[in-house]
């Protein structure tokens, strides 16, 4: 590699096209990283971000097909066999993946999978290895956490920072992180991206962090590639690209993560749902703490805060589907609980997170969406209703006779709405009902709610972690922390003028495109 | 963990009380008397009644019952009815036969299903894979009571290689001792071996699809070595539970096959009690394949712990 | 795979039709026996031979396969019946004692060496086909409440569970609505594979004389008779050993071919 | 290198023992493993194979052709009344753990054998003693209640073996007897192993070592016999093997005759009308029995009556096969849709003969119900329980006709004429007279047609050609190894 000239990029994708089973996935992606230099990768999911960088990994499915070349210093490692690219896995290119909860072997050790980095490729000694991961732990902050330990043993953000840990532990000159931050908490993730960009800093690394989130590449990379349906549709230098925003699909992504800021509701009716002091407790865990909240008619009302926080169990027990142990729920002056009579159930309905776990995979969708008939008893016209409620989010009549697997994750996510409308509940209860879904089809769906909350008087009960959201869609907004409300208020003045420090940490955690690289082409966005 | 293992024991004793219940109460329905059965056709009335007497066969069922049970517990397992030897003596005469037999089969089976399970895994989807599929499938179709047939007829009636059965006893040494064993144990091993081989292979499959296989493969490591240093451990875990499975299987098939060689082994022990009525024979080992499969179900869990690292903390 | 699912269809397919036309008509009367003709080489009137009792060896297969067939679905179907509810309502609740009883009554049953506890069924309510149903049956109780339960278990972690819930369903409805028809697929492996080991169990017990009894034919009873004939006429051992290798063979390979076919996570391109 | 050497030099002995054990020991195959080893004790055959002749001995003793020859008593004499016998106890005989024989162990044999809490399961042998007593060391006197002709053949019977009151205890497991072999070993469910008695009284038998194995399996033993596992098979349970065997100049098979009348038993409380009894017995094709079950061994019989005894008539014709006159008699009884259970007990003559049978009928138009079973359950159901209709079992006790005299005998045969037959029989003792009422008694059960006669059990043996000694016959179930040798090889 000495021999070869000078080679201004270290990593070099020179034409890559991937076709997996007759299928093409990537289509003459070129792009360059400098020593040093930060890339960022963007685009929705299935544009072909992780393939890439499997391909320059060289661990591609064995079924497929690649073109192209991958140079890394200048030495093409599409021809290199498999040998090699053993020895430069880990050594010259570290990765890190998604999904931190299942990237570690569940039964090796920590200081274990660590140090299997260093003894594959360097003669060190089992205590050499040892030393060289405790250093390794202690730079990416698990100083406290023995080498010792077993992966169940630690939280999302330890085990990513493990990961992180193995990838970095020989220095390698590239580090491919692999949507590294989204299955992790705002806040964790915040602290996760600052070990990244100190990482490469510090170590001299380049970094191609791939990733969906225009905001985490806005505050992270120093270039950055939009990516869409396997090709590269722009590329630039960040503040460069912000600024310009020459390709539309950039644009249509940026507007559709920046949704609208919500009109207050001009009138607010009566109480629909009300809590008082409810608790619930598993053992010792105090999973819902002293909540109390009303929601009125035609109003909506967001829910925020982290996993674990007790958003889940807060849901179940409005929906009366756990007992409160301690305080009481109310729907339209019904106490809520298992024992409610079904008919009273009728006036509140829910949409989950999942468009995929929330319908069974064999019934029709107009049986699925009949379903809550059962609390009223079905109607006579009900096919009518499933279709005017399938119109009313905006699906066809012919969908009915359909199996939920012929939708896309958006469309079903308005089948779920459809579901959810067809007893004329007075409150849904969104649980992350957008989180799982790519931002311009969240864009589409949000666009659905507002207008069925107009036209139908509708309250909502918002829950998620994504702050954006809740800004766009909420009047109100309570954020939650170990099963408290620590602060309750109406959303714009809670955004701009957080009284708890929870709210004010989650608020800022929020990674932001910088207001000033975007005159001119969104109307809104906070902070 | 301590606590979790007691409840565990205390399920496992409840388990035992509720066979030795059903196991009692079965046998006292079986039809023939065991008494008439060892005196033959001219034997008078009162001499079956002095024999149903002197056996022990008289009396009300739960007092039976207590007394067989509290004479397990202190290793009495009772007095078999044809033999007229304590049964104890009569299980460890033969354990010494069913019990090399059964951990013989299960070594073979261990041995040759790893390996395989391991090539087929690792060349999925190859010429190796289909073959050692296509065999296993052929393996698990095959009854083993005509495989051990189609063995003595090939290797101790054709070409005489091994005796066609019987067992020399351990006194004759250890070698004509194995080999009597080892028809049987091919017999007993071919098809667990198979069911084995199938489990290990899509367990490794199975594992080989997790993240933490792609982390190992980022890292540097080669794909052989993938599979032997992150994937076998996870992949053991399935194969453990079927490996508990099959001490019942072989525990079971051991009955069948020590038949076909007329090994003198436990399965033969109540084979031969059943037919002639030595119900306390029949009692007392049944007991003990129970216990000693609900007691390598207990192995099986405690083995987990230790091959699991997620179960052992809690 | 798609390949073992033709090719295990095709050989259950021939047995279960051969079993099926044997309902209705037999090349030859198999409870007629013709002492003289025994032991006949294969010839144009008997494609086979015939056996030590001089009945047509097409015929005994054909009516051994009616047995085996109708001894281990039956035995299956009492394993779906009685252990597939259990399973549901062991998932449907889950952690209580209901689900601990019922998990513990399966253990108990598994406990048992499954070929003693059928000798013994048999030795006390006699030989026969109905009895050595009922001996591989309860086997398989436990199996289909394991497996039902297994397969119960994560589909009640989802969503669409929670939206019945909500819409008001007890357990019992969803079980029924939702749960089963979404463990159908494993139910469905599950009972081929159950399928093919009650064909192999029902030839073991008739093998050791305690299934189905004469004059009904069994493969496993034709192999215990043949077996003292195997060196001087293999065939007779041969033949119906062999019809117990396929039809298992055929029956696994179906049921591999299936869990492929009906299991979605395989149907993805694998690393 | 040592261990290598070790190890080929104990294979060399192992070998050469194995050679020069053939010459002078044998393992005798056998289908049933007794259940003890006291012929006192209990009634199954499988403990006389293992020990009559060889282990223990009565005062009298079958010879191969079933005479009663001198045993344990040298002589004996009866009183011109017939009450009285007096047994001339041989000298200098010795007890397996060296005490000796004498005329107290006679006594206390025979007293045990007939005493009220006795379980030998023979007792109706005893049953004429009125008292025994010792008249000195080597004398022995029986007074009997009446006289009784046979009562010599009576002491011949395995269960009529003399034991010794120090041993007579542990017998079941640890038999000591006079004969000329003394226990050594049983591992229980594979083999007893015996040992040449060097103190016996009699000639020294050629062997110094005996093993009976026990191999239930008819394909096993097949098995064994070919892979040289078991140099005897006397009673081979695989008829169907014995033409490869005699093809095989290794081996030589012995067919000689039994005394097990194999009979169609018929539950004459339940088949009341003799002319269905008369149709079953000529529904039967007896040769096609013998064919497919015995695969051509045995002779045919008509009625409850060994072939080989000097006194046997050939009824076979009165029950012909004939399945047009069978169908007439059952219209002509009125029963045209008869269903009648079959038990079946596990030998391969009633399981197979059975299905054959069942055919048969079904032929004439009878329906059967088989069902399998094992001999207790056979035993409690069928011979105690008298549940059943038909059933197929060999009678093998020697002269047994007299059964017929019992009507509570599990066919249930009630027929005074007969009873009083069998009665005069008992108290006639001129051979002519006797000749002409065993006769008698032979047409009578053929005419009432009481069961189904079908054949003459066979007892077909398989031995490896060099043995010679080896019983032909059974007149009882035993394997006297007295008289067996290798002949030296060429």
């Amino acid at each position: 590699m000495s021999a070869l000239a000078p080679c201004p990029s270290l990593l070099a994708i020179d034409g890559l096209s991937v076709a997996i089973q007759g299928t093409d996935l990537l289509r003459e992606v070129s792009f360059d990283i400098a020593p040093g230099e930060v890339m960022g990768l963007v685009g929705e999911s299935g544009s072909g971000k992780s393939l890439t960088a499997l391909a320059i990994m060289g661990l591609l499915p064995d079924s497929s097909d690649m073109r192209g070349a991958v140079r890394l210093e200048g030495a093409d490692l599409t021809v290199l066999p498999e040998r090699a690219l053993c020895e430069m896995r880990g050594r010259d290119i570290g990765m890190i993946f998604q999904e931190p909860m299942t990237a570690l072997n569940p039964v090796h050790t920590i200081g274990a999978q660590v140090a299997e980095t260093v003894r594959l490729h360097r003669r060190a000694s089992r205590a050499e290895a040892r030393a060289i991961a405790r250093d390794r732990l202690d730079r990416v902050g698990l100083s406290h956490i023995g080498l010792d330990r077993y992966p169940h043993e630690l939280s999302g953000g330890q085990r990513q920072r493990v990961c992180i840990a193995l990838a970095i532990a020989l220095r390698p000159k590239l580090l491919i992180a692999d949507e590294p931050t989204t299955a992790l908490d705002v806040t964790t993730q915040t602290q996760i991206l600052d070990l990244l960009r100190d990482l490469v800093r510090d170590e001299g690394m380049a970094l191609l962090l791939i990733t969906h989130d225009l905001g985490v590449v806005a505050g992270m990379a120093d270039r950055v590639a939009v990516m869409k349906s396997g090709q590269i549709v722009e590329s630039d230098t960040t503040e460069a690209l912000f600024r310009t925003m020459r390709h539309p699909y950039t644009r249509a992504l940026l507007a559709a993560s920046r949704p609208a800021a919500r009109v207050a509701p001009s009138t607010v009716g009566a109480p629909v749902l009300e809590a008082h002091d409810v608790a619930r407790h598993y053992g010792a865990t105090r999973a819902v703490d002293g909540v109390s909240f009303t929601l009125h008619a035609g109003e909506s009302l967001g829910l925020v805060g982290e996993s674990g926080c007790g958003k889940s169990t807060l849901t179940r027990v409005l929906l009366g589907l756990e007992p409160a142990d301690a305080g009481r729920v109310s729907l339209l002056g019904t106490p809520v609980g298992p024992e409610m009579p079904t008919a009273a159930r009728a006036a509140q309905q829910v949409v989950f997170q999942d468009p995929y776990g929330s319908f069974n995979p064999r019934w029709r969708v107009a049986d699925l969406v009949a379903e809550p008939f059962h609390l009223t008893g079905r109607p006579a016209d009900a096919e009518a209703k499933v279709i005017a409620a399938l119109e009313a989010v905006g699906l066809a009549a012919g969908d009915a006779r359909k199996y939920p697997h012929a939708f896309s994750g958006g469309q079903r996510q308005r089948i779920a709405i459809a579901r959810a409308l067809i007893t004329r509940p007075k409150v849904l209860i969104l649980d992350e009902a957008v989180s799982a879904l790519d931002v311009r089809v969240r864009a589409q769906v949000l666009d659905v709610l507002s207008d069925l909350q107009k036209r139908l008087g509708l309250s909502y009960v918002f829950i998620s972690h994504d702050l954006s959201v809740v800004r766009a869609i909420t009047d109100r907004v309570m954020v939650m922390q170990s099963g408290r409300i620590v602060e309750e208020g109406v959303t714009n003045e809670v955004f701009f003028n957080p009284q708890a420090a929870y709210t004010a940490a989650l608020i800022n955690a929020a990674p932001v495109i910088p207001e000033a690289w975007l005159d001119g082409h969104v109307g809104w966005s906070w902070a | 963990m301590i606590r979790a293992l007691g409840r565990r024991a205390l399920s496992l004793l409840l388990a035992l009380i509720a066979a030795s219940v059903v196991i009692f109460v079965m046998l006292q329905a079986v039809p023939g008397d065991p008494a008439a059965f060892m005196l033959g056709m001219n034997a008078s009335e009162d001499a079956v009644a002095a024999l149903r007497a002197e056996l022990g066969l008289e009396g009300p069922l739960v007092v039976r019952y207590l007394a067989w049970i509290s004479g397990m517990l202190g290793g009495d397992f009772g007095t078999s009815y044809t033999y007229r030897v304590p049964v104890a003596e009569l299980v460890s005469e033969r354990i010494v036969v069913s019990a090399p037999l059964a951990v013989m089969a299960l070594v073979l089976s261990t041995v040759i299903a790893i390996p395989v399970g391991l090539i087929a895994a690792a060349r999925r989807g190859g010429v190796a894979d289909w073959g050692i599929m296509g065999g296993t499938q052929l393996g698990i179709a095959v009854p083993n009571f005509w495989f051990a047939m189609i063995l003595v007829l090939v290797f101790a009636v054709k070409l005489r290689w091994v005796s066609a059965g019987g067992f020399p006893g351990w006194d004759a040494g250890l070698w004509p001792g194995v080999r009597a064993l080892l028809l049987p144990a091919i017999a007993l091993a071919l098809p667990q071996a198979s069911i084995l081989a199938r489990v290990l292979r899509s367990a490794l499959l199975d594992t080989l699809d997790q993240d933490y296989i792609r982390t190992a493969r980022a890292k540097g490591l080669s794909r052989r070595a993938t599979v032997v240093r992150h994937a076998l451990r996870n992949a053991m875990i399935p194969v453990l539970t079927i490996l508990g499975l099959q001490f019942s299987f072989l525990l079971a098939g051991a009955i069948i096959i020590e038949n076909v060689f007329f090994l003198p082994g436990l399965g033969r022990l109540i084979f031969q009690g059943i037919t002639q009525r030595d119900l306390i024979v029949v009692q007392s080992v049944t007991m003990l394949l129970v216990f000693a499969v609900i007691l390598v179900t207990f192995l099986v869990d405690l083995a987990y712990t230790f091959a699991d690292p997620r179960l052992r903390r809690r | 795979m798609r390949v073992s699912l033709v090719i295990g269809a095709m050989l259950s397919a021939v047995f279960v039709s051969l079993a099926a036309v044997s309902l209705l008509w037999l090349p030859y009367d198999i409870t007629v026996l013709d002492i003289a003709g025994r032991l006949h080489p294969p010839s144009a009137s008997h494609w086979l031979g015939t056996d030590h009792f001089g009945r047509d060896m097409v015929a005994m297969l054909m009516a051994g396969a009616r047995t085996s067939i109708a001894v281990a679905l039956v035995a299956v179907g009492i394993g779906i019946v009685f252990g597939v509810p259990l399973g549901l309502v062991a998932a449907a609740y889950r952690g209580t004692w209901l689900d601990e009883a019922i998990m513990r009554g399966n253990d108990l049953v598994f406990a048992f060496p499954s070929l003693v506890i059928a000798i013994l069924i048999t030795a006390v309510f006699g030989a026969s086909a109905v009895n050595a149903i009922l001996a591989i049956g309860i086997f398989n109780i436990p199996v289909f409440a394991r497996v039902a339960r297994g397969g119960a278990l994560p589909l009640w972690t989802l969503d669409y569970i929670l939206a019945a819930r909500v819409a008001g369903k007890g357990r019992a409805r969803i079980s029924a609505e939702h749960i089963l028809p979404n463990i159908a697929n494993l139910l469905i492996v599950q009972g081929t594979i159950q399928f093919s080991l009650g064909i192999l169990a029902e030839a073991a017990l008739s093998y050791v004389g305690l299934g189905a009894q004469p004059p009904m034919a069994s493969w496993g009873r034709m192999l215990a008779d043949a077996q003292t004939m195997i060196y001087t006429e293999p065939q007779l051992a041969i033949l119906p050993g062999m019809a117990i290798v396929l039809m298992v063979l055929g029956l696994n390979l179906m049921g591999d071919g299936l869990r492929d076919a009906l299991d979605p996570r395989l149907r993805k391109a694998g690393m | 290198m040592t261990q290598t050497l070790k190890m080929s030099v104990a294979a060399f002995a192992l070998m050469a023992s194995g050679a020069w054990a053939a010459q002078d020991s044998i393992i005798i195959g056998m289908q049933l493993e007794p259940p003890n080893l006291d012929p006192t004790g209990g009634a199954a055959a499988a403990i006389d194979e293992v020990t009559y002749a060889n282990l223990f001995e009565g005062l009298t003793r079958f010879a191969s052709d079933g005479a009663v020859v001198p045993g344990l008593a040298q002589s004996w004499s009866v009183s011109e009344d017939g009450l009285t016998w007096t047994f001339d106890l041989r000298p200098g005989v010795i007890f397996h753990d060296g005490t000796a024989m004498d005329s107290a162990d006679v006594v206390f044999s025979l007293n045990r054998a007939r005493a009220e809490d006795s379980t030998n399961a023979q007792k109706a042998l005893f049953a004429g003693i009125a008292d025994v007593s010792a008249p000195d060391a080597s004398t022995v006197v029986i007074t009997l209640d009446a006289p009784n002709g046979n009562f010599a053949f009576n002491m011949a019977w395995g269960d009529a073996v003399i034991v010794a009151p120090e041993s007579v205890a542990t017998n079941a497991t640890q038999p000591v007897g006079t004969g000329p072999f003394r226990f050594v070993e049983w591992a229980k469910g594979d083999s007893v192993t015996l040992e040449r008695f060097d103190a016996y009284w009699g000639a020294a038998p050629a062997l110094t070592r005996a093993t009976f194995k026990f191999i239930s399996d008819p394909n096993a033993a097949f098995a064994a016999m070919m892979a040289g596992d078991v140099n005897a098979f006397p009673v081979f349970p695989a008829p169907e093997t014995l033409a490869n065997f005699d093809a095989d100049p290794r081996f030589s098979v012995i067919v000689g005759s039994t005394e097990g009348e194999t009979i169609l038993a018929m539950n004459n409380a339940n088949l009341t009308d003799v002319r269905v009894r008369k149709a079953i017995s000529h529904a039967i094709d007896r040769q096609a029995i013998i064919d497919g079950a015995m695969f051509g061994y045995g002779t045919p019989i008509g009625t409850h009556f060994a072939p080989h005894n000097p006194d046997y008539v050939d009824l076979t014709g009165g029950s012909a096969h004939d399945p047009d006159m069978a169908r007439a008699l059952l219209a002509e009884a009125g029963a045209t849709d008869l269903r009648l259970s079959m038990a079946l007990p596990p030998p391969s003559y009633a399981r197979r003969g059975g299905e054959i049978i069942a055919s048969q009928l079904r032929a004439v138009g009878i329906a059967t119900d088989i069902t399998n079973m094992e001999w207790a359950q056979w035993l409690e159901q069928v011979f105690r329980g008298k549940d059943f209709d038909l059933t197929i079992v060999s009678h093998t006790e020697p002269a047994d006709i007299n059964i017929y005299a019992r009507p509570d005998y599990y066919f249930q045969y009630d027929n005074a004429g007969f009873q009083a037959l069998i009665e005069t029989l008992g108290i006639t003792a001129d051979p002519d007279t006797r000749t002409t009422l065993l006769q008698d008694a032979q047409k009578m059960i053929a005419a009432d047609y009481v069961n189904g006669y079908l054949f003459q059990l066979a007892k077909t043996g398989v031995a490896d050609s060099r043995i010679e000694g080896l019983w032909q016959n059974a007149p009882t179930q035993a394997n006297d190894l007295t008289g067996v040798s290798w002949r030296a090889g060429p």
